[in-house]
This record gives structure tokens, sequence and C-alpha cells, in this order.
């Protein structure tokens, strides 16, 4: 509980209608099955929750924080155990007050948002402009924001938009002692085209692969890298999802590539980047794939060694796209597609020649429509992330996460979806590659509440063959530095010393992120 | 609480915010991509649709109690069963709607009712109507017409006006247009006249689902006595109890239940009715929740787990009337469509839903207010709807602004079209 | 006394609505209790009555009107609605232990007649004839007995003259008119008339009024010893259908088959 | 004082307190003003690296570290504290890997860009230059002061082409960044097919952003690894001729929207002239007979079809220019294609291009956007006036980094190297047009010269916080104390 004293100065900086203790507007807050390694979706429940509208309440509630003594999270679109308060007695931000995009900047390509534009809007306001954003796996209803600078998070689109990590630009910040800093160019008042400088950059300290999950304060602002779109300023379509019919443009051509075997793929892949070519790149398993769209047949089928064999043969499955600018260099990338494919023995399905399915394809990929399909087989879901490396390093690491994972299909903890759901996506050209290992269950049933399990087995299997570091268990937090500390230059002791000088009192929930220390 | 019985849908929520937005093919968009009110409004997690399963949980785990606070999050909600669809698109196993309602039934069942809500349904005890207007006016919007009276003779299709339509003498153009229309058309039309009743679905939401029972099972001894084959309606909210509520809770109609659009399109498609008069308007059409997902039949379906739960059972909004008065629209000589972004399955509702017109007047005119801005947004001349309710929050809310937007009902515009536009 | 108009105690009893459809009812036999869903909780209809019968004595000659109800959980719209009627005064004595199966009639009047007792003043205590849901009839005689005052029942009509409370009487086929010595319990029929309704403006004033909370403990009655009743079992009426044809070879013969099997089952 | 310790560390051969050799670092070709140092240490070893910091933070002794040979530029190198010992890196010169599939090398920071660039190239690779590097500059230094590319399109990130590196903090930790990190060392990476390529992380934090950027302040960097990129099997260079920047602008922007071309800069013709020149009078010449202002850049082919890739991206590049009402060409006023490739792909020639011209010069860099530039052109040139310095010797240079999100805008003040007035007055140039510029929105991300302080007084709450960070991994303050005001709070 809150001192009512306290809770008054926080009512003062948001206004009454904009702050709440009431036990049932908390528990809103508190609930999480994403990712909660725990059998009950409760977490703690928070002390308040305000809705901040600018900046300057950001700040105000931080600095009220700071008298007091009272733990701090801020969230944007809330979803996920990240979100979900470290302790009781502290106040959750929810940001969705702060929900505008403040800039579209079409010649320099780039947005400036708040944190609860999701990735949707932002995608749709960008095309008008013939822009694009890259959207994150964990679909288009997740915050811009938050994938540049609180969390990770990997998408379709990587192979031609990059990782948002790396998208950010200009980052507004209030620290959790309740200073606002931004970043780069616009702390100089000079724009938002620049995240670094002068001299070194602390993007470098606001986030690294993962963001700080909360742990660093509250982001309030960031300006992103938005990308060429050559497609139309709107792609109507009718429909919701299976049922969408849309007008595919056609400089954008959309297929379904199959391998027999991981070499090949894995060769096919290295052409790809090296060709330059490519809007869309993920590897999406036929079970994956089944599991997700169709969960009531995979349920029905799964078990017979026809369907088996016939999935197994096209599990090596890769949703390719291209989006051109010209006749020329959509001719040019079609031409270097098909001649990769041929050269590596694969197969090239043109989803223009299935046009209801191209439609569906289109808004699944382009807009990561597809992400919460994840949810359909069993009502819960969960990854053990096997690689962020090269390309070639992940295919080890994938036959090591189907491995560990099908002993628990086969004891009926986790739903039966053939095991490989390592679905992945390069970056940049192929710069680099994640894979990462789904699992679909149904956390209602007592039997299937052992994901965490199947993660710290391969997150150990990995550390004992130096095979890689898998971001498993939720991806950070104390409990996971501690972990993979010891193995990765103690990388651990350099995020407490972080916390302990931006954040002394560890008053931004160090849950996710680590306590200060030295 | 039979809130109980949805312990698996609510638990299945894995709190990822869908239910906020317009379905993601069709955001189109920064503005027009939040699809529920209530979370648009009030903000709080709490009030969204994924909010309120959560609440629900908190509620059955006892981590809360019934307070009237809680009830007043629990009311502060449309019930337009927009978070329904969205969420629906992924989810075979959560029925969002149903255990926002179950919530309401805990409300009333504990005694945790809105006091505005306690005096509507006094009102409909009283006088068999929303308002608590006298019972023997309700046919009055008929006079001089020329209707069969059902009491005392046969006919072959029932007209039921609804609450809204027989009081609501600034929509009495759109009912009298309504029936005129058919019977022009030769259609054997019947009224009940002073012997109307409310459907009673606006009781059901609000948490009486007792009264609405009451009322259904009255509804359809009257039907039946009728002889009639068909049922048709010009108000959408009562369409959505018959096609909806009615089978929800057991009571089967045993007729044809159609809305007006629905009849007046298969009747021009016969060529029964040919609008002729051009009307040069640019209008732009106002998807109602209770004539488009809300009402969408009701099929019960018996299995455990929804997760197998086969997708004809699934509510998912899709079999809602939404080509019906498009359609029409397309017919009428000169009249232009102008669409919103937000339409069909996953349109902004007009905010006088689930009992929020009758206890929290602001919050109807916000969300009506919204829609008016989507609409003057199109550049259309005339918001189109097929529900008085719709209308009536529309109306209202540009009486306090000044803009230029026509608030019709389509049967009103078709009445133009038809040159027989009758004095209200 | 009544120049200065009389301190009027209505009782009020929560039930659940008597009006729902038969299908909001069920009988949970195994713990002897009707279970109610779908339902509103109501000021008891005779209570109703009462308090229309308090309001119209307070037009007529002033006064101050209580309304006085007990149980465990007590809704605050329900009192609210029955307040903005024109009351006064609202008295809930809420316990955990005043629930359905802790409780009998006696111990109620007991507990209320506590209640009353601890009033600050009281001429005329009200209530139904009986409540919608037991339908027993007990508790209002019961409280003057507690009280140690006289009662008058089925009150059809209920004046002041001057000291005196008159009472049309509700018999079977008519009414007496009884005379009755203030302080005194009147237990009231509907004919006295239906309980007016408050507009929307006066629930939210009534939200001004102040409320007494009060616990069975506090008033120093226990409960469970006043109770000399138990409920043994509960059933409903189980209602079968069964279907038999009746046959003949001749009209004449099938009739009399037909009185044959009436009078075998008894309803002959 | 610390010379038997060093040379306790690396051996006394690899310790010099040779006069002529500490007064080099006394100054540079910048405005710096400094001292020499009291020693120079040349480690050969990230071991001897660790042990040189930790003894420099016992004696509280500056270490100012230098990875690339003479002539040096900007300031980073010259102490500003006497007891300061300069690091030299460039005996640490080892190509440690160079990986064909996954397109990168690992490197230590005394390889230099000639090196790399030849080593690469055998195996069809090619290193991913910034404006004609001179041969011995450190490419690791060169990447780590955040040099731009000539080709933006690869420059996904301001960390671009920098991937994972070892560093040594002020600290005296050894620390790897990216995926470097573990788990296992370099061979048990390289054995599990990881090749350093992720240069995120580890963890919740990016250490390598911070090292990038500081100028040797927070961290040396004992190897690092760099992105490569395929050679191209075809390819063609153009000129699109202009006579101000605004005319080229258009085509600029819509060139980097769709990643058209590879090598991709805009010069003006003294910087032209300057580099494709040879002595003072031809580049006179040469100034007088260039267009203004010059788009250059290259389209290439790869692997696969490379012709068709030129050809397509030739005419897609004609119709984008067209209607700008431009003309790529393949030569200009006597500039060939010849000359071109040279400016894209070499280092320069012996001591530095920029010294061709007149002997001296000054460098004024800043990062905005491109539409900015026309703006900062004509402020340049009034401060010119001012000063009466003639504005024809101004070497104008806009390099699109990040894709084409901002540009590098460097301008060269050429002067006459023995004229100490003339000196002087570009010195009082610089000084007005780096505060104008700054006050018009120019941002100066890579503090330089005697002008480092000027962008942190502009952003006093970005200082506050990287005097948090800076006392953090160097406690100190051994690592070029100076280059960045880490202001203590």
């Amino acid at each position: 509980m809150l001192d009512d004293a306290v809770y008054r100065e926080f009512e003062e900086v948001v206004g009454p209608d904009n702050i709440s203790r009431e036990p049932a507007i908390l528990d809103g807050y508190t609930y999480q099955i994403v990712f909660n390694p725990t059998p009950s979706p409760w977490l703690n429940r928070p002390a308040a929750v305000a809705l901040p509208c600018s900046t300057e309440e950001v700040q105000g509630i931080v600095k009220v924080c700071n008298r007091h003594h009272v733990r701090f999270k801020a969230h944007s679109t809330g979803w996920g155990v990240f979100n979900a308060p470290g302790y009781e007695d502290m106040i959750i931000l929810d940001l969705r007050r702060m929900n505008r995009i403040l800039q579209i900047d079409e010649n320099n390509m780039f947005a400036l948002v708040e944190p609860y534009i999701t990735c949707n809007q932002l995608q749709a306001e960008a095309m008008k402009k013939g822009l694009n954003c890259h959207i994150i796996g964990a679909g288009p209803n997740t915050s811009v924001l938050a994938s540049c600078t609180s969390v990770g998070g990997v998408g379709w689109t990587g192979i031609s938009m990059g990782y948002n990590c790396r998208n950010v630009l200009g980052v507004e910040w209030v620290l959790p002692t309740g200073e606002v800093v931004r970043l780069g160019s616009p702390g100089s008042g000079d724009g938002w085209f620049s995240g670094d400088g002068p001299g070194p950059s602390l993007r470098g300290i606001m986030r690294g692969l993962f963001g700080a999950m909360g742990g660093l304060g509250v982001f309030t602002r960031v300006a992103v890298k938005l990308f060429n779109w050559p497609g139309p300023k709107r792609i109507d379509a009718r429909g919701l999802m299976f049922d969408i019919k849309a007008e595919v443009p056609e400089n954008i051509k959309l297929y379904i590539l199959l391998f027999p075997d991981m070499q090949r793929f894995l060769d096919a892949t290295y052409d790809l980047g090296d060709a330059e070519i490519g809007w869309i790149h993920s590897r999406n398993p036929a079970g994956m794939l089944f599991t997700f769209l169709f969960p009531g047949l995979m349920r029905e089928t799964a078990g017979r060694p026809a369907m088996r064999s016939a999935m197994e043969s096209i599990k090596h499955m890769v949703s390719f796209g291209i989006a051109a600018s010209s006749p020329g260099e959509l001719a040019y990338q079609e031409k270097v597609v098909r001649e990769v494919i041929a050269r590596n023995d694969g197969v090239l399905i043109d989803m223009g020649k299935l046009p209801q399915f191209e439609s569906f394809m289109l808004f699944g990929l382009m807009r990561s429509t597809l992400s919460a399909f994840v949810f359909r087989a069993g009502g819960n879901f969960a990854s053990s992330l096997v690689g962020e490396e090269t390309t070639d390093s992940g295919a080890p690491q994938v036959d090591l996460g189907v491995r560990i994972k099908q002993e628990y299909i086969d004891k009926g903890a986790l739903i039966d979806d053939m095991a490989d759901t390592v679905w992945g996506s390069i970056y940049e050209n192929n710069l680099f590659a994640h894979y990462e290992s789904l699992m679909t269950f149904d956390s209602r049933d007592p039997r299937q509440q052992e994901w965490i399990k199947v993660d710290e087995e391969v997150v150990d299997e990995l550390i004992d063959r130096k095979w890689g570091i898998g971001i498993g268990l939720s991806g950070a937090g104390t409990v996971v530095h501690k972990k993979f500390g010891p193995h990765m230059c103690n990388y651990d002791k350099w995020q407490r010393r972080i916390k302990k000088a931006l954040d002394p009192e560890g008053l931004s929930d160090p849950i996710g992120y680590t306590e200060p220390g030295d | 609480m039979a809130l109980r019985e949805y312990e698996r849908d609510i638990r299945g929520c894995s709190r990822c915010s869908i239910c906020k937005w317009v379905p993601f093919a069709q955001i189109k968009s920064v503005d027009c991509a939040t699809v529920c009110p209530s979370i648009s409004r009030y903000n709080f997690h709490s009030y969204s649709g994924g909010g309120r399963l959560i609440l629900g949980l908190s509620l059955l785990e006892d981590r809360v109690e019934l307070t009237e606070e809680v009830a007043d999050i629990i009311y502060k909600c449309v019930m337009c069963g927009a978070c329904e669809v969205s969420c629906k698109i992924y989810r075979d196993d959560i029925d969002v709607l149903r255990v926002i309602e179950e919530l309401r039934f805990a409300c009333v069942e504990n005694g945790m009712m809105l006091p505005e809500h306690m005096m509507m349904v006094d009102a409909m005890k009283q006088e068999d109507n929303v308002f608590g207007e006298p019972k023997s006016a309700r046919g009055d919007w008929a006079k001089d017409l020329g209707l069969k009276d059902i009491n005392k003779e046969k006919a072959d299709v029932l007209f039921h006006a609804g609450c809204r339509l027989s009081y609501d003498e600034g929509l009495r153009g759109v009912v009298r247009g309504a029936a005129s229309i058919l019977s022009d058309a030769g259609v054997d039309l019947g009224i009940a006249g002073a012997d109307e009743a409310c459907c009673g679905g606006r009781a059901f939401e609000v948490g009486y689902r007792g009264e609405l029972e009451k009322y259904a099972e009255d509804f359809a001894s009257r039907v039946k006595a009728s002889g009639c084959s068909k049922l048709v309606t010009p108000c959408s909210d009562c369409y959505g109890a018959f096609k909806q509520l009615y089978p929800m809770v057991g009571k089967e109609l045993g007729v044809e239940v159609l809305h007006v659009v629905e009849y007046v399109e298969m009747l021009m498609g016969q060529g029964r009715i040919r609008p002729t008069v051009k009307v040069p308007l640019k209008v732009t059409y106002h998807d109602p929740c209770h004539l488009g997902r809300r009402g969408e039949p009701y099929r019960e379906w018996e299995g455990e787990d929804k997760l197998k739960r086969p997708s004809a059972f699934k509510m998912s909004g899709t079999r809602g009337v939404y080509d019906a008065p498009r359609e029409i629209l397309s017919r009428l000589p000169a009249v232009e469509l102008v669409e919103m972004e937000r339409i069909r399955e996953y349109a902004w509702c007009c905010g006088a839903g689930g009992g929020v017109m009758e206890a929290y007047p602001e919050f109807n005119s916000w969300s009506a207010n919204e829609r008016v801005d989507e609409a003057l947004a199109t550049g259309a001349q005339a918001i189109v709807t097929a529900c008085p309710w719709c209308e009536r929050s529309f109306t209202d809310a540009l009486e306090e602004r000044d803009e230029d937007l026509e608030v019709l009902d389509l049967m009103e515009l078709l009445a133009r079209s038809l040159g027989s536009e009758p004095d209200a | 006394m009544s120049q200065v108009g009389l301190d009027i105690v209505v009782c009020v009893k929560q039930v659940p609505d008597p009006e729902g459809p038969s299908s909001s009812f069920t009988v949970d036999e195994e713990n002897v209790r009707v279970v109610t869903s779908g339902i509103p909780p109501v000021v008891s209809p005779f209570d109703e009555n009462a308090l229309e019968a308090a309001l119209r004595l307070k037009k007529a000659g002033g006064g101050r009107i209580t309304l006085l109800s007990a149980g465990t959980k007590i809704s605050n719209p329900v009192m609210l609605k029955a307040l903005a009627t024109g009351a006064d005064n609202l008295v809930l004595v809420q316990d955990g232990s005043l629930d359905y199966s802790g409780t009998d009639s006696r111990s109620t009047a007991a507990l209320l007649a506590a209640a009353i007792g601890r009033m600050d003043a009281y001429d005329l205590v009200l209530t139904g004839r009986q409540a919608a849901d037991t339908n027993a009839g007990q508790v209002g005689v019961g409280i003057a007995g507690f009280l140690g005052i006289p009662a008058i029942t089925f009150a059809g009509k209920i004046d002041i003259a001057g000291d005196k409370v008159v009472v049309e009487r509700v018999l079977p086929d008519g009414y007496e008119v009884v005379e009755g010595p203030l302080p005194l319990l009147v237990t009231v029929s509907h004919e006295v008339g239906d309980l007016r309704y408050p507009h929307i403006a006066e629930i939210k004033r009534a939200k001004e009024i102040p409320v007494a909370r009060w616990t069975a403990e506090e008033l120093g009655v226990d409960v469970k010893g006043e109770k000399v009743t138990e409920l043994v079992g509960i059933s409903a009426p189980r209602i079968s259908r069964r279907c038999e044809l009746v046959e003949g070879d001749t009209q004449r013969e099938a009739g009399e088959n037909l009185a044959r099997a009436l009078r075998r089952d008894g309803v002959l | 004082m610390m010379i038997e310790e060093l040379s306790g560390i690396v051996g006394a051969d690899r310790v010099s307190k040779e006069k002529a050799s500490l007064e080099a670092y006394a100054s540079d070709n910048s405005f710096t003003e400094g001292c020499a140092p009291s020693a120079i240490v040349s480690p050969v070893n990230a071991e001897q690296v660790v042990e040189i910091i930790n003894l420099a933070a016992r004696e509280k002794a500056g270490l100012v570290p230098s990875s690339s040979a003479p002539p040096r530029f900007r300031g980073d190198t010259v102490p500003e504290r006497e007891d300061s010992v300069v690091v030299d890196l460039t005996g640490m010169d080892r190509i440690i890997k160079i990986n064909r599939r996954n397109k990168v090398a690992l490197i230590e920071p005394g390889v230099t860009f000639g090196r790399l660039a030849r080593e690469v190239a055998k195996e069809g690779l090619k290193v991913l230059m910034p404006l004609l590097p001179r041969e011995g500059k450190s490419v690791v230094g060169s990447y780590l002061e955040r040099e731009p590319i000539l080709i933006p399109k690869y420059h996904w990130d301001v960390t671009d082409p920098l991937l994972c590196a070892e560093v040594i903090f002020g600290t005296g930790d050894m620390f790897r960044t990216g995926s470097a990190a573990g788990p296992g060392d370099l061979e048990d990476q390289w054995a599990s097919e990881r090749y350093q390529k992720n240069p995120m992380g580890p963890g919740q934090s990016d250490l390598i952003r911070v090292v990038q950027g500081a100028r040797g302040t927070v961290g040396l960097v004992t190897w690092a690894s760099v992105r490569l990129e395929p050679l191209p099997s075809a390819s063609r260079t153009f000129i699109v001729a202009a006579d101000s920047f605004g005319e080229l602008l258009g085509l600029v922007y819509s060139m980097l929207r769709r990643k058209l071309g590879e090598e991709f800069l805009v010069l003006n013709g003294t910087d032209l002239a300057a580099i494709v020149g040879g002595d003072r009078e031809e580049i006179e010449e040469l100034k007088g007979r260039l267009p203004p202002w010059s788009l250059i850049y290259r389209v290439a082919g790869f692997k696969y079809f490379p012709s068709d890739r030129v050809s397509y991206q030739v005419n897609d590049i004609g119709d984008l220019a067209g209607a700008e009402g431009l003309e790529p060409c393949r030569s200009l006023a006597g500039v060939s294609e010849e000359d071109i490739g040279g400016v894209l792909d070499g280092t320069s020639g012996e001591p530095y291009w920029k010294f061709g011209y007149l002997g001296g010069f000054a460098d004024i860099f800043l990062i905005a956007t491109l539409e900015m530039v026309p703006s900062f052109l004509e402020l340049m040139e009034e401060e010119a006036k001012k000063a009466e310095y003639p504005s024809g010797n101004i070497g104008m240079y806009v390099q699109p980094i990040q894709q084409g999100r901002s540009c590098h805008v460097e301008f060269t003040l050429y002067y006459d190297e023995g004229d100490e007035g003339e000196r002087q007055k570009v010195r009082g140039l610089c000084d007005s047009a780096i505060r104008r510029l700054m006050d018009s929105g120019g941002f100066f991300s890579r503090p330089f010269g005697p002008w480092c302080e000027l962008p942190f007084d502009r952003c006093p709450d970005t200082a506050m916080l990287l005097g948090k960070i800076g006392k953090m991994l160097d406690p100190d303050g051994i690592l070029n104390p100076g280059k960045i005001p880490y202001r203590v709070v």
C-alpha cells in the first residue's frame, strides 16, 4: 500500500482520473501468462497504476518516486511477464495515453513516436508516405518504441529492414533519477535524425541485445528508421484473416521456398544474402504453420505416420518476398531467386498463382498478422531462443532445440507440433540470423506447465557445448544474468554497475534488468 | 456464479490486447486503429475486453470484491462486441462477450446494479418499454398508416417497431417510412400496436437475464399466436435480441426474423421496390453493432474444450448483416457511398449500447462523437445507419456541434429515393 | 405526537426478485436452499407496501421514516432506491452470521427488535405481512413480541387519529377496522398500494442519507441462540408428464376406456 | 618514471623515450594544443595492454592510444597531460581471421586499410572504406572514430562496419562485445560456425557503442570483427554534375531510399579537384573546369547475373535523374571513370591527399539531414567572406550515412602550409563557423580538436549521464584524459 500522502502527490501529477489504486484495476496489471514460468497467472499486485500523458508527467511521477523511495516500471502495450511489477508497493506507468506519431520525416526516412504507437499504426501511416517500418515477430499490436528501446524482438522483414534495436535514432529518456535525457542530435535541439553522441553513444547504455525491460527508467520518445515502401498508400482488403481478399500490388511477389535439407537451406540463405535481394525472409517449418493455422487438423492427424512424413519433407520451408521499386528491379530479383533455388535444389512456389492464399500471406508477413496464431493451438506459448549469430551457427542449435523439445512432446507436456517449430529470419541481408524455437501448450492443463524446463535444458546444453547463447528464460533479469554472465565476460557485472550509476536506489523495477551493484 | 463456467476462457487470456484494436489487416490509420470505446475512453486495462476477463478471474478467486467501484468498471462498456471479433480471429477458446455478460449478471444477482438501470427495468415492468412511457401509446406511431392489427387479423409479416421507434418522436419518419415501404411493396404487414412489448434485450445487456427470459417467453407466445411467417424489425437492437439473445436463453421464435434492411434488399431483388428518384448525396454507412457482429445468429455448442469448437459455432461476428444495407445503398440513384475506416465487423460503436446511454450519457456522447469525426473525415454529407439507437446518438452528438452532417436511417433515405418521404 | 410527526420504522427485507421467471429459481435439495440466477435482489413487495404506507403517513402528518434491514449482504442500490422514495434514515444490520441457514423467523425478529430498541425513538413499526421468499409472515408479530408492544396484522389502510392508529385489517371476505395505541407494530398488505417510483435524481440524492451500520454482536443478540427452528428439507414439486393413448374400437368404447383410465389414476 | 615498469611489461625495446618520437605526438595536423607524452609503449597483445592499464591506474598516469601511422589529425592522439604515455598499437597488426562465407574479418588495431583491402580481395571481399584513408590508417581506429564509409546502404547502424570487439576498459577488465562475448573463446566460437557477427549485447547493454566515439577514453580495443561485403563482378561508375547541392538533393534522396548504387558521395569541385588533381596548379586548373558539385556513385553486380543488376540500376537511376533534369555521365571534364574509381576504392597517396593542394588544411565536420546541407554551405560561405578567406578554397564533402537518414558534412579549409597568418585566419574561421553551424542545427556528434567541449555544452543532460558512465568505465580517468569532457556529477 502507498501512503495516502504519497498517492496524492502522484495524483497531482496526472490528475485523479489517471491514477488508480482500485484492486480490480490493479489486477489488470498483475495478470500475465505469457513467459510466466509459474502456474499462477498472478504476479505482484502493484500499489497504483498511473496513466501519464506527457514526458513531463512521467518525469513528475519518477520524481515523486525518488522523493519517497517508491519503485516504478513503465510499459507500453503491456504484453508478457516482463511488464508485471517485480514488487508490490510499486507504481506502474501505463503509457497508453502517450499515443502520438509526432513526425514522419519522408525524405530522411524516420518516424518519431511516443510509447503507445503500435507497429500497425506506424506502418499504416508510413505507407501513405511511401515508407514502411520493421514489425517485430511479437506482432503488429506491439509498441514501436518498446521494440526499439526496451525489449527484444525480431521480425520477418529483417532481411530488408533490419533489427529494431539497430534502427534507433534519437531517444528521449526519463532516467531512473528523474532527469530527462535526449540521446543524440535531439539532445542538442538538432532534430531527431541521430541517436549517437556527441562522443560515446549512450544507446549502448540504454539497451543491448535486449532492452532493460523497464529497469532503466522510462523511454518517452524514439525516432526509428523507416524504409522504402514501393507499394500503394494503402492496401484495401476485405475480410479479417483467412478470408482476406486484397489486390497484391504488381511489384510485390511472395514465394514459398522448400529445401530438401538443412544444408541447402543454409546455402541458399547465404546466396540470397549475398545477392542483396528480398524484402521478407522467414523460415517457417510446416509443422509450425499447420499447428498455428489449423490446430484442429493437427490435433487429429499429428500422430499419423503419413502426416508426419509429409510434413517432415517440407519442414525446411521459407517464406520469401520481394517488393521492388521498378519493373527492372522486380525482374532482376525474381531471376535471382529462381536461380538460387535452382542451384540449391529447392522448390519455388509462386504465391501469385494462389491468389487467395497470397492475400492472407501478404498481410501475415508484411504486417505480422500471423504472430498471434501462436496462441491458437493451446492458448499459450513460449520460446527458447537458440541462436543469434551466423546463419550457419543456427543449424546444430535447431537440432538441439528440437531434440529437447521432442522429449517433452512425448510425455504430453507440450502440444505436438512436429517439434521443429524453429522460425527465424536473417537480418540486414544476412549479417546474422535469428532462430527461435516455439513451443505451444495449454497452461491451464496441469501437465503442460513445464516449458521453462525446456528452456533451461536448451540453455544449459548450449553453454556446455559452447555453442552459443540461447536467450531463453525470458531473456533478462538477474537469474538469467547469473547463469550467462560467467560464460560471457561477466557482462552482468557491468550491468549491475550501469544500474548503480543510473539508479543507485534501484527504483526502476530491477526485476527484468538487474540490481545495482559493483 | 455462472462466471465460473467461463474460467477456462478467462485463464486463456494472454493479455495480448488484440481486443483493443481493429483487426490488424484493417488498420488504415493511426487515429482509427482502436475499436473498443471503453478502453479508449477510460484507459486502464480493466476497461478492455481482456481486462474484463482478468477482472472476472479476480472475482472468481476472491481477489477483489464486487463493490460499486467494480460495478462501475463493469458497466462502462457498450457491449458492442468488437473486442470479441478481434480476439476470435486468433482464439477459438475465449468468449469475451459472454464473460462480459456474466459480469453483469453477477452485478445484478449481487445487487450491484446501477440506479439508472434499475429504473429502466422498473419502467419495463410497468409499461413494457424501456422509457416508462404509457403502454397505451405504443402504437401511436402507426396512426393513419392503415396497417393491420395483428391482434385482430392475421398477417404474413409481423412488424416490430421496438421501444425507441415507438416512442422517439424525432424518429417517427424512420418507422413510418419503413412500414410504408413494406406495405407499399405489397407486403401483408401487421403490427401489435399497444400490445407490442419490449424485446428485453436492453435489460439483458445490463445484467437482468431473467427479464429477457420473461420477455422472450412472452414474445414467443405472441408470435406463435399471430400466425405470421416472418418477424421484421427496423430496430437493430431488437434484431440482435431476437437473433442472438433469445436463442442463447433457449427461446426460439419459430419464424424467420429479418431486419428491415434484409427484407428490403430481398424485395428489391424481386423488383418489388424500385427506387428511382435521384438523391444526390454522398453518404457513409454506420454498421449498427446489433445488426452486425451482435446480430450474428447464436449457435449453442455443447462441447467441453473450446479449443476443439468447430468454427461454425464460434461467434466471430462475420455472420452479421453487413452486405444488405450496402446493397440497398448501391441501388439508390445518385447516392454515393464512401466508407469509413472502421466498418462491418470492426465498426466503431455509437456508444448507446450496454446500458451506457442510460447510465453514462457523457460516455455515450464521447463514443458517438468519435464516430461522427470518422464520418466527417470521409467527406460524406450524411451518416446513414439502420438502428434508431445509433441515429439518436449521432443526432444528439451533432446537436452540440456545428457540422454539416445529416443523420439518416437507411429507410429514410430509401423513402426519399422512392419519392415517398412520409411526414414524421 | 401527531403534531411533531411520528417516528416510523419500516423493516425491509431484501429478497430475490419474486417476479423473475421460474427458470431463475432452482431448488438445491442437497444444501437445502433455493438458488437464484439472472435476477436482482429487491425489497420484498409487501415491505414496499409498508414503506408506501409510511410515506403516506409522513405526508399526512409529517414525521421521520427509518428503514431497517438485516442480512449478510445488503445491496446498496436496492436500499438507495427505497430511501429515495422519501425515507430519512437507513439502519443496516449486516453480519456474516445472518445468512439463509443461520436465521429463522424468531431470531430475525429478535435481531430487528433489538435494533429498533436501540433507536432514539420509535412510534410505529411497519413490516410487510410476509416476505416474498419464505412467506412465513412471522417476523412482524415476533418483533412486537420482543419489543412488548401490540401488533395489528394485514393492514390494508393505516390512519392516525389523535394518539391512536386506525387500521383497516384485510380479511378474506372484506375488512375490519382495528384501533391500536402507539407505539405499535403493523404488518402491511398490498391493499395499501404500490410503492411509488423515485426519480433518478432522487436516487442520486439519496446517497447523502445517513446510514447506520450495526452488527448482531453490537446489538447483543445471539442469533444462533435465538434460532429455534431448523429447515430440514426442501423440494420442488415434481411435475411429470406421461402420455398414454386411450384406444377403443368405437368412440363409445374409447370414451369408456378413458373414464376407466382416469379413475385408475385417481383423477376421477 | 613508469619506464621500468612498462619495460617489465612489454620489454625494453618496446618502450620509447626518444625525444623526437615523443615530440611527434605533441601536436598533430589540427589546432589541438597539447604536450609530448612521457613515453611511448608498444604492446603486442591484450595481456600487455591490461597490465599497462593497471599500471597507469596505480600511477594515475594518462594513456593515449594510437593505432595509425602518422600523419595524425583531429587531436585524438595529442596528450593533454605531461605524464601521459602513448600506447602505440600499430604493432598489434594481425589479421586474425577472414571468413568469406560470413563476410567478416577479425583484425587487430594495427591493421591498415591498405593491407586489409588487399588481403580480403583475395577472398572476393571488400573492406568498407572511408573516403581515401591514408595507407597507414588503422581500420579499427577509423571505425571507432565513426568515420563515414562510402557505401551508405551498408551503414545500417552507426556502429557499422564495426561488429564485435575485445576491449580493455580503464578498470583493467577485459571485455568482449556482441556475440564474441561467449560462450567459449574464439576457437570455440569458430568451431560452432560463429564468426563474431552479431554486434549487439551481451545482455542488456551494448558497450561497443560507448567505446565507439569515445576517442579512446573508456577502453582500448585489442581486436575487432568488421563487416565486409562482396567485391563486385561488374561495375560502372558515374558522375552527376550540378551547379548547386540543392539540385542534386532530389536524386540523392530517391537513390538512397531505394538503396540504388554502391559507393555514393557528393563532392564540390574543390574537393574533387584536390582528389584527382596532382599538384597545386593542376588542382587549381581542374577546379575551374569541374562542375561546382558532383554526385559520384558506382553501380555494381555480384555473383548472380551481375550485368543484369548493373543495367537495371543504371536504367532506374537514369529515370530518376531524368525526372530531376540531371544526367549521369561516365566521365566529366577530363575526369575519367578510372579517376573516379580511384576515389572510391583506394587509399590516399602519401602522406595524405588533403596536403596536395595547398599543403595545409583544417577540417570541420558534423552530421545533419541532407536537406539541411544547403543552408550550411551558405553559412560557411558567409563566414569565409567575413574572415576574408576565399570560399572557392573550401572543399565540401557530403557523405550520406545510416542509409540516408543523415549525412556527414565535411568542410576542408585548404590553406598555405607555410603561412602562419593564413593558419590563424583559418583557425578563427573554424571557430566562428563551428559555433554558427552548431547554432543552425549541425550536430557535432564527433567532437574534435580544440572545439571538443562545445557540443557537450549544448546537451548538459547527456553530458551528465556520460559523466556517470565515464566514471564507471574509467574510474581513474587515465584513458586519453580531456578528449571527452566527462563531467563528474
